[in-house]
C-alpha cells in the first residue's frame, strides 16, 4: 500500500513538524508556498464562481437570471478576485515561493518572517474583501473609474478599496523579497548566465510590483479619501480631473498585465527546454526580454484610455510605444518555437499545457497589437472584444501556464505523481473549453457589443450561447486537477527526485525537499539546461 | 447578413471602411503569423518527438536569428502604429462646417439636441452624406458615445466637452450603446441613430417641433443672464467683444494664448477666473450652477454662430434675427 | 566591515550646507525671476536631496553599485510617471 | 561583548540560520531597505503627479493658497528635519564607532526633534483649521491671486490645494510618526547595549528611512510653501 511507504518517508518540509500552529507560524518558504496555493485556489473558485454566474446571466439577451445591480457587483468582484487575489499572487507567491530559494541553492528566502507576513496581509485583504463581498459587495468595476467610484455608487468601495490596498503591500514584500533573494542568496556558481530563466522572469516580475503596486496603493488612498471627505482631487464638480485617476490607476496596471504574465513565460521556459531535452534557445535574449518587458511595460498605459478624452499627442505617444513593449514578447515566442527544434520532443502534462500556452498567449498578444492601433481601439474598447483580448492571454496564458507549472512541480511540492492520463484529458478540456468560450467574444466585440452589459441586443444571442457552453466545459477542466491533485496526495505514486530528469538545483534535493533546502550549500559548476548531460527518464517515455 | 447571427457590423459611415481595413489587414497578418507559429510548433513536435536512440541536438542559438525576428517584427508593428493613427487622427479631426449636434449624457439617457433646434431622447435623426459633429459632456459620471456601425466612440466627461463625428454613408437604423460602464442602468442607456435620406430627413426636421435653433435660444438666454450688458459688439462693454471669438486665438492676461473653442468658452462662462483675457477685469460672475448643461450648449451656440463658419447652409445660421436688440446680432 | 564611517566634520559640513541651502530657497522665493523662481527652488532640492543621499544616506560611499542602480531607477521611473502624465496634460489645449 | 574578536562572527547570535555570515545578512537588508525606499518614491510621487498637474492647470490660486502657508514654520521645520537627519548620521556613527552613551544620546536628540516637528506640524493644522482651509463644507479661502488683487481666489481651486497640502503633509506625518516609534524602538535597544561595531544594521536601516522621509519634506517644503511669494 502506498501508506505503508510514508513511514519510511524521510524527514522533509511537511512531514517534520505537524499541528496548525507549525504552519500557521511557519517561515519556511515552502509552507508558505502551500499556504498560498490554498487560499488562491480558494479565491480562483469564487472567481470563477462569479464568472459562472456571468455567463449565465448572459445566456439569454434579456436581464433575467439577476438583478441589474447584481451583475453589476458580479464582474465587478469577478475581475477584482481573480486579478488582485488570485492572478497576481498566483505563480509568483506559489510557485515563486516554493522554487526562488531552490533554485538558487539558498536555504529561504531573504527575509522569511517578512514572507510570512506578505501572507498573512494577504489573508487579511482577503477576509476585508469576502466580508465586503458578503454585505453587498461593490459595483464600480474592477477599474474604480471615477468620479462613479467616489460620488456616485452606494456600494462598498472604500471596503474594497482598502482590501486591494493591503493586498498590494503583500505584493510589494513579496517582489521585495525575491529580489534581495536573488541578488544576496545565490550558491556559489550561480552567476546570472546560469539563473534558471524563471528566475529571471520572477526578477523582472518584482521590479514591477516593487515601483508599480506603491501607485496603486496611493491612488487607492486618494479614492478612499476622495469619497470620504469629497477633496475634490478626481471630482470635475470642484476642479478635479477624473481622467488623473485613469492616469494613475493604469500606470499600476498596465504593469501589473506582466505582473501576471511574466511569471507564466518564466514557467514555459522551463518546461520547454525540459520536455525537449535541450537548452533554452538564446538564453540571454530571453533573459533579456523579461527585463525589457518589464521597463518597456512602464510606458504605455495610456492605451488603455485613447477614447477617455486624453490628448491627441499623448495618444500618438503611448500607442507607438505600446507596440515596443511587443518585440521582447515576440522574443520569447519565437525562442521557445526554437526550442523544439531538433529537439527530443514529448508530451507529458506540462508540455501540453506550454503549448496550450505559446499558441492562446500568441492570440492574446496579436490582439493586443489590434488594440493598440489607436483607429481600431476606437471601434473595439470597451468592448467584448478587450475582454477575449484580456481572457486569452490572463486564462489562455497565465492560468495555463500556471496549471503547467503545478503539474511540472508537482512531484517535487507534494512528493507524489498526479496521473498522468487524467493530467493530459484535463488540458484538452481546458483547451477545447477555454477556445469555445471566449473566441466567441472576438467577434461579439467587432460587433460592438459592449462590456459590462447586463442585457443585450438578441442579434448577439447565438454566440454567447456558444461562449456561455465553453464556460461550463472550463469548469470541468479545472476542476478535474484539483480533483486528482487532491488524490495524488494519498494515492500517487510516490515521485521520485527527479521524475522528468529536468536541469535545476531545485530537482537535486529530495522529493518533498527537506526543510532547509540543501544540507551543505550547492556549488554550481554547470550551465542552466544542461541537457545534454542529464539522462532522460525511462518511465516519462512519449506518450504517444 | 444574418440578421439573428451577424458576423460583420453593419457599415455606415466613412470611417467604417478604413477601420475595417486595417483590421482585415490585422486578421490576415496575426492569422498568419500564429498559422506560422503554430505549424512550426506543430511540425517540430511530430518530426522531433522522442525516439529511441535519438538524442537533442545541442544548439546554443543564433544572434542573427534573434535579430531578424526582433526587427522584422518592429518594422511591421511601425506600419501597424502609423495606418491606426491615421485613421484615428481623421477621426478625432472633425471637418470644418460639420453639422453640430450637442449631446448631453446622464444616468441613464441621451440628450441630444440638434442645431436647428430640434431635442431628442436616445435617438438621433441624421441625414445621409451629411458631416455630424457632435459636442458632449456629461451631467453626471462617464459615459461613452459608441454607434459600431459608424466604428465611433467617445467618452463622455463631466466638467468638459468632447468632440466626436462621422459621415453617414447609408440609410438604416443603428444602435447607440453607452460603451462606459456608468451603474445599474449602463447597459440601458442605449438609443439608435436613426439615418435618413436626406428628403426624409427634410420632412422629419419640419416635423419636429423645434421652437427656433439652438442659437437664437441662446441667444435669449444670453439676454436673460445678463450677459449682454457687459458684451456688447463694439467697444464699450466691460467685458470682451464676443462676436467672431470661437475659433480665435486669445491673449491672457498671464501671456499665455489659447484658442476660443468650446470648452474654452464652457470654462469662460462656468469658471471665468480661470483664464483672464489681456486687458480686461475680471469681473464677470462665475456661473457655474446658475445654467444647466442644456443652457450652456445653447449659449455655446450661440456664442458660436456669432463667427463666421465656413459651412454655409449646414452652419446653421449665422446671424440671427429673432429677438430683441439687433445691434447685438450684427455680424460682419 | 566593508561600511564605511564618514567623519564628524564632513557631517557638519553636510548639515550646516543644508541649512543655508533652506535659507537660501526661502529668500530667493521673494525675489522675481519669473518662471524660474520654481526651477531654482528645485534645483536647490534636489542638491540637498543629492547631499543626504551621497553623504548622511552613504550612498557616495558604498562600494555597492546596486544601491546607486536602485536609486537612479526608482528615479527614473519617477520621473516616467510625472513626464508621461504631462504629456497628456499638456498638450490638452492645443486641439 | 563590547571587544567581541572577528570569530565571534560565526556566534554571533543575531546570524539568521539562511545566511552564510555576517556580511551577507547586512548586504541582505540593506538591498532590502533601498528597495523599500524606492517604492516609497512611487508612492509619493502619485502624490506629486496629482500636485504638478494641478498646479499647472490653477497655478495663480495655487499660488494665492500657498502665500497663506506659514513660511516661517516651514522653514523652521524644514531646518528641524534637517538637523535630525544630523543626528541620525552621528548615532550610527556613534554605533559604528561602538560608543553607547553616544549613541543613545543622538538617538534621543532624533526623537525630541521628530517631535518638535510634528509639534509644529499640529500647530499649523489647527491653525488652517481655525481658517476654514480644512476641504469640505466649510471650506472657505478669502483672498485674491497675487499681482492680481481684484480677481477672487476660485474656492474649488484652492480646496484642490488644500487637499493635496494635507494628503501630502499628512502622509508625510505619518511617516514620521512612524519613524518616531521605530526611533524610539532602537534607543531602548541602543539603552540596553545591543548596537555594536558588528552588529547595528536596525540603527543603519531606519536611519535611512528617516533621511528619506527628510527628503519628501525637503521638496515638500518649496513646492508648497513657496510657490509664487514675490508679489
Ligand atoms: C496578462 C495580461 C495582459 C498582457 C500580457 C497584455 C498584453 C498586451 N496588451 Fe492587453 N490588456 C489586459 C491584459 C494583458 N494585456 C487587460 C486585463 C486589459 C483590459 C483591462 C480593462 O479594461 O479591464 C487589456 C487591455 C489592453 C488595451 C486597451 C484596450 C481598451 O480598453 O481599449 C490595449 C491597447 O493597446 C492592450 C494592448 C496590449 C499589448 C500591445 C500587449 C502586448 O504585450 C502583447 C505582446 C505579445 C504579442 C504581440 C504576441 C507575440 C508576438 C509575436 C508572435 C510576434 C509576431 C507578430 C507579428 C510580426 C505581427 N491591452
Ligand atoms: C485572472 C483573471 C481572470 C480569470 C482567470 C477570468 C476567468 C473567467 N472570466 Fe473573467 N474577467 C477578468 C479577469 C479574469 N477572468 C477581469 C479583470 C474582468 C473585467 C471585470 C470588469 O469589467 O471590471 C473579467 C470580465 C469577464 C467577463 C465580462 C463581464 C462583462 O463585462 O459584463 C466575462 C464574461 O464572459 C468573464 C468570463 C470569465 C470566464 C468564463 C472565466 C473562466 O476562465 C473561469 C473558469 C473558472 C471556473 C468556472 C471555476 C470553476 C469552479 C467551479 C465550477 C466551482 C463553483 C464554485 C463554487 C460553488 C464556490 N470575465
Ligand atoms: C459683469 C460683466 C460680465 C457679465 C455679466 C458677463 N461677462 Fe463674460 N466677461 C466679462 C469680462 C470682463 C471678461 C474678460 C475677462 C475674463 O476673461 O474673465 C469676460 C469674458 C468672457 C468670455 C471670454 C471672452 C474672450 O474674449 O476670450 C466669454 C466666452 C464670456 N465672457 C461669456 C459670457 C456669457 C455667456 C455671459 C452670460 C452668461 C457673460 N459672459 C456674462 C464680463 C462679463
Ligand atoms: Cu452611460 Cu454607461
Ligand atoms: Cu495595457
Amino acid at each position: 500500500m502506498a501508506t505503508a511507504a510514508l513511514t519510511a518517508e524521510r524527514e522533509n518540509y511537511l512531514n517534520q513538524e505537524y499541528g496548525i500552529k507549525s504552519w500557521l507560524l511557519t517561515v519556511d518558504h515552502k509552507r508558505i508556498a502551500l499556504l498560498y496555493l490554498l487560499s488562491i485556489t480558494f479565491f480562483f473558485f469564487i472567481g470563477g464562481f462569479f464568472a459562472l454566474l456571468i455567463r449565465l446571466e448572459l445566456l439569454t439577451p434579456a436581464g433575467d437570471l439577476v438583478q441589474a445591480d447584481t451583475y453589476n457587483k458580479l464582474f465587478t468582484m469577478h475581475g477584482q478576485v481573480m486579478v488582485f487575489f488570485f492572478l497576481i499572487p498566483s505563480i509568483p507567491a506559489v510557485l515563486g515561493n516554493f522554487l526562488v530559494p531552490l533554485m538558487i541553492g539558498a536555504k529561504d528566502l531573504a527575509f522569511p518572517r517578512i514572507n510570512l507576513l506578505s501572507w498573512y496581509l494577504y489573508i487579511i485583504a482577503g477576509v476585508l474583501m469576502l466580508h465586503c463581498m458578503l454585505t453587498g459587495g461593490v459595483d464600480t468595476g474592477w477599474t474604480f473609474y471615477t468620479p462613479f467610484s467616489t460620488a456616485f455608487s452606494n456600494t462598498k468601495v472604500i471596503e474594497a478599496g482598502l482590501a486591494i490596498f493591503i493586498s498590494g503591500f503583500s505584493s510589494i514584500l513579496t517582489g521585495l523579497n525575491f529580489v534581495v533573494t536573488i541578488h544576496r542568496m545565490r550558491a556559489p556558481g550561480m552567476t546570472w548566465n546560469r539563473l534558471p530563466l524563471f528566475i529571471w522572469a520572477h526578477y523582472a516580475t518584482s521590479i514591477i510590483q516593487l515601483l508599480g503596486t506603491p501607485v496603486i496603493a496611493v491612488t487607492l488612498v486618494l479614492v478612499v479619501l476622495e469619497r470620504a471627505l469629497h477633496l475634490g482631487i478626481f471630482d470635475p464638480t470642484r476642479g478635479g480631473d477624473p481622467l488623473l485617476f485613469q492616469h494613475l490607476f493604469w500606470f499600476y496596471s498596465h504593469p501589473a498585465v506582466y505582473i501576471m504574465i511574466l511569471p507564466a513565460m518564466g514557467v514555459v521556459t522551463e518546461i520547454v527546454p525540459c520536455f525537449a531535452r535541450k537548452r533554452i534557445f538564446g538564453y540571454q535574449f530571453v533573459a533579456m526580454s523579461s527585463i525589457g518587458i518589464a521597463v518597456l511595460g512602464f510606458l504605455v498605459w495610456a492605451h488603455h484610455m485613447f477614447v477617455a478624452g486624453i490628448s491627441l499627442y499623448a495618444a500618438l505617444i503611448f500607442s507607438a510605444l505600446s507596440y515596443l513593449v511587443a518585440v521582447p514578447s515576440a522574443i520569447k515566442v519565437f525562442n521557445w518555437t526554437a526550442t523544439m527544434y531538433k529537439g527530443s520532443i514529448t508530451f507529458s502534462t506540462p508540455m501540453l499545457y506550454a503549448f496550450g500556452f505559446v499558441g492562446l498567449f500568441t492570440m492574446g498578444g496579436l490582439t493586443g497589437l489590434f488594440l493598440a492601433a489607436l483607429g481600431i481601439d476606437v471601434h473595439v474598447t470597451d468592448t467584448y472584444f478587450v475582454i477575449a483580448h484580456f481572457h486569452y492571454i490572463m486564462v489562455g496564458g497565465a492560468v495555463m501556464g500556471y496549471l503547467g507549472g503545478m503539474h511540472f512541480w508537482w512531484p517535487k511540492i507534494s512528493g507524489r505523481m498526479y496521473p498522468e492520463s487524467l493530467g493530459r484529458l484535463a488540458a484538452l478540456i481546458v483547451f477545447l473549453g477555454f477556445n469555445l468560450t471566449f473566441f466567441p467574444q472576438f467577434i461579439l466585440g467587432y460587433l460592438g457589443m459592449p462590456r459590462r452589459y447586463w442585457q443585450y441586443p438578441p442579434e448577439f444571442q447565438v454566440l454567447n450561447v456558444l461562449s456561455t457552453a465553453g464556460s461550463t466545459i472550463l469548469a470541468v477542466g479545472y476542476l478535474l486537477p484539483m480533483v486528482y491533485f487532491l488524490w495524488s496526495m494519498r494515492y500517487g505514486k510516490v515521485a521520485p527526485d527527479n521524475p522528468w530528469g529536468a536541469s535545476g538545483l531545485e530537482w537535486m534535493t529530495p522529493s518533498p525537499p527537506p526543510t532547509f533546502n540543501f544540507d551543505a550549500p550547492p556549488v554550481v559548476d554547470w550551465e542552466a539546461y544542461d541537457y545534454e548531460h542529464i539522462p532522460a527518464p525511462q518511465e516519462a517515455r512519449s506518450g504517444g | 447578413m444574418f440578421d439573428t447571427f451577424p458576423l460583420w457590423p453593419a457599415r455606415a459611415s466613412t470611417t467604417a471602411g478604413s477601420v475595417d481595413a486595417l483590421f482585415i489587414f490585422l486578421v490576415a497578418l496575426s492569422a498568419l503569423v500564429s498559422v506560422a507559429i503554430f505549424t512550426m510548433i506543430v511540425v517540430f513536435a511530430a518530426r522531433y518527438r522522442r525516439r529511441r536512440g535519438v538524442v537533442a541536438e545541442p544548439i546554443e542559438g543564433s544572434t542573427a536569428l534573434e535579430v531578424t525576428w526582433s526587427v522584422i517584427p518592429l518594422c511591421i508593428f511601425v506600419m501597424i502604429f502609423v495606418w491606426g493613427a491615421v485613421i484615428y487622427f481623421k477621426e478625432r479631426t472633425p471637418p470644418r462646417g460639420a453639422t453640430e449636434v450637442y449631446v448631453v449624457a446622464k444616468q441613464w439617457m441621451w440628450k441630444l439636441q440638434h442645431e436647428e433646434g430640434q431635442r431628442e431622447i436616445n435617438e438621433l435623426h441624421v441625414p445621409v452624406g451629411r458631416d455630424v459633429k457632435m459636442i458632449l459632456t456629461s451631467q453626471d459620471v462617464i459615459h461613452s458615445f459608441f454607434v459600431p456601425a459608424f466604428r465611433i466612440k467617445q467618452d463622455v466627461l463631466p466638467g468638459r466637452y468632447t468632440t466626436a463625428w462621422f459621415h453617414p454613408t447609408k440609410a438604416g437604423i443603428y444602435h447607440l450603446f453607452c460603451a462606459e460602464y456608468c451603474g445599474s442602468q449602463h447597459s440601458g442607456m442605449i438609443g439608435q441613430v436613426v439615418v435618413l435620406e436626406p428628403a426624409q430627413y427634410q420632412a422629419w426636421l419640419s416635423g419636429g417641433g423645434a421652437a427656433g435653433s439652438m442659437a437664437s435660444n441662446g441667444q435669449n438666454i444670453f439676454q436673460q443672464l445678463g450677459c449682454s450688458t457687459c458684451h456688447r459688439s463694439d467697444t464699450q462693454g466691460r467685458g470682451p467683444n464676443l462676436v467672431g471669438l470661437f475659433g480665435k486665438p486669445v491673449q491672457l492676461e498671464d501671456g499665455r494664448v489659447v484658442t476660443a473653442d468650446e470648452n474654452y468658452i464652457r470654462e469662460s462662462i462656468l469658471n471665468p477666473g480661470a483664464k483672464i483675457v489681456r486687458g480686461f477685469k475680471p469681473i464677470m460672475p462665475v456661473f457655474q450652477g446658475l445654467v444647466s448643461e442644456e443652457q450652456l450648449n445653447l449659449l455655446v451656440a450661440y456664442l458660436k454662430s456669432l463667427s463666421p463658419s465656413p459651412s454655409g447652409a449646414a452652419g446653421g445660421p449665422t446671424v440671427v434675427p429673432s429677438g430683441a436688440k439687433p445691434q447685438e446680432t450684427k455680424v460682419q | 566591515m566593508s561600511e564605511p564611517i564618514v567623519s564628524t566634520k564632513t557631517n557638519i559640513a553636510v548639515w550646516l550646507t543644508l541649512l543655508v541651502l533652506t535659507g537660501v530657497t526661502a529668500g530667493v522665493a521673494f525675489v522675481d525671476l519669473g518662471p524660474l523662481n520654481t526651477i531654482v527652488a528645485l534645483v536647490i532640492a534636489t542638491f540637498k536631496a543629492l547631499l543626504v543621499v551621497l553623504i548622511f544616506m552613504h550612498v557616495k560611499y558604498t562600494s555597492e553599485k546596486l544601491v546607486k542602480v536602485v536609486v537612479i531607477s526608482a528615479v527614473f521611473f519617477l520621473l516616467l510617471l510625472l513626464g508621461l502624465s504631462l504629456a497628456d496634460y499638456t498638450t490638452r489645449l492645443l486641439m | 561583548m563590547a571587544d567581541s574578536p572577528i570569530a565571534v562572527e560565526h556566534h554571533n547570535p543575531a546570524l539568521k540560520h539562511h545566511f552564510a555570515n555576517m556580511e551577507q545578512q547586512r548586504e541582505a537588508s540593506s538591498l532590502g531597505m533601498w528597495l523599500f525606499l524606492a517604492t516609497e518614491i512611487m508612492f509619493f510621487g502619485g502624490m506629486f503627479c496629482a500636485y504638478l498637474i494641478y498646479r499647472y492647470w490653477y497655478f495663480p490660486d495655487f499660488a494665492a493658497a500657498s502665500k497663506s502657508l506659514d513660511i516661517t514654520l516651514g522653514a523652521v521645520n524644514t531646518a528641524v528635519l534637517i538637523c535630525s537627519s544630523l543626528t541620525v548620521v552621528m548615532a550610527v556613527r556613534a554605533a559604528q564607532l561602538g560608543k553607547r552613551q553616544e549613541q543613545v544620546v543622538y538617538l534621543a536628540l532624533t526623537l525630541v526633534l521628530g517631535l518638535a516637528f510634528l509639534g509644529i506640524k499640529g500647530v499649523e493644522w489647527t491653525s488652517k483649521f481655525k481658517e476654514h482651509h480644512i476641504p469640505g463644507p466649510t471650506f472657505n479661502f478669502e483672498g485674491s491671486v497675487p499681482g492680481h488683487p481684484d480677481q477672487p481666489v476660485d474656492q474649488h481651486h484652492a480646496q484642490l490645494f488644500f487637499s493635496l497640502y494635507f494628503a501630502m503633509t499628512g502622509m508625510h506625518a505619518l511617516h514620521m510618526i512612524i519613524g518616531v516609534g521605530i526611533f524610539s524602538y532602537l534607543l531602548y535597544h541602543a539603552w540596553k547595549g545591543k548596537y555594536t561595531p558588528e552588529y547595528h544594521t536596525p540603527l543603519e536601516n531606519s536611519g535611512l528611512y528617516w533621511h528619506f522621509v527628510d527628503i519628501v519634506w525637503i521638496y515638500l517644503f518649496p513646492l508648497l510653501y513657496l510657490i509664487d511669494r514675490k508679489k
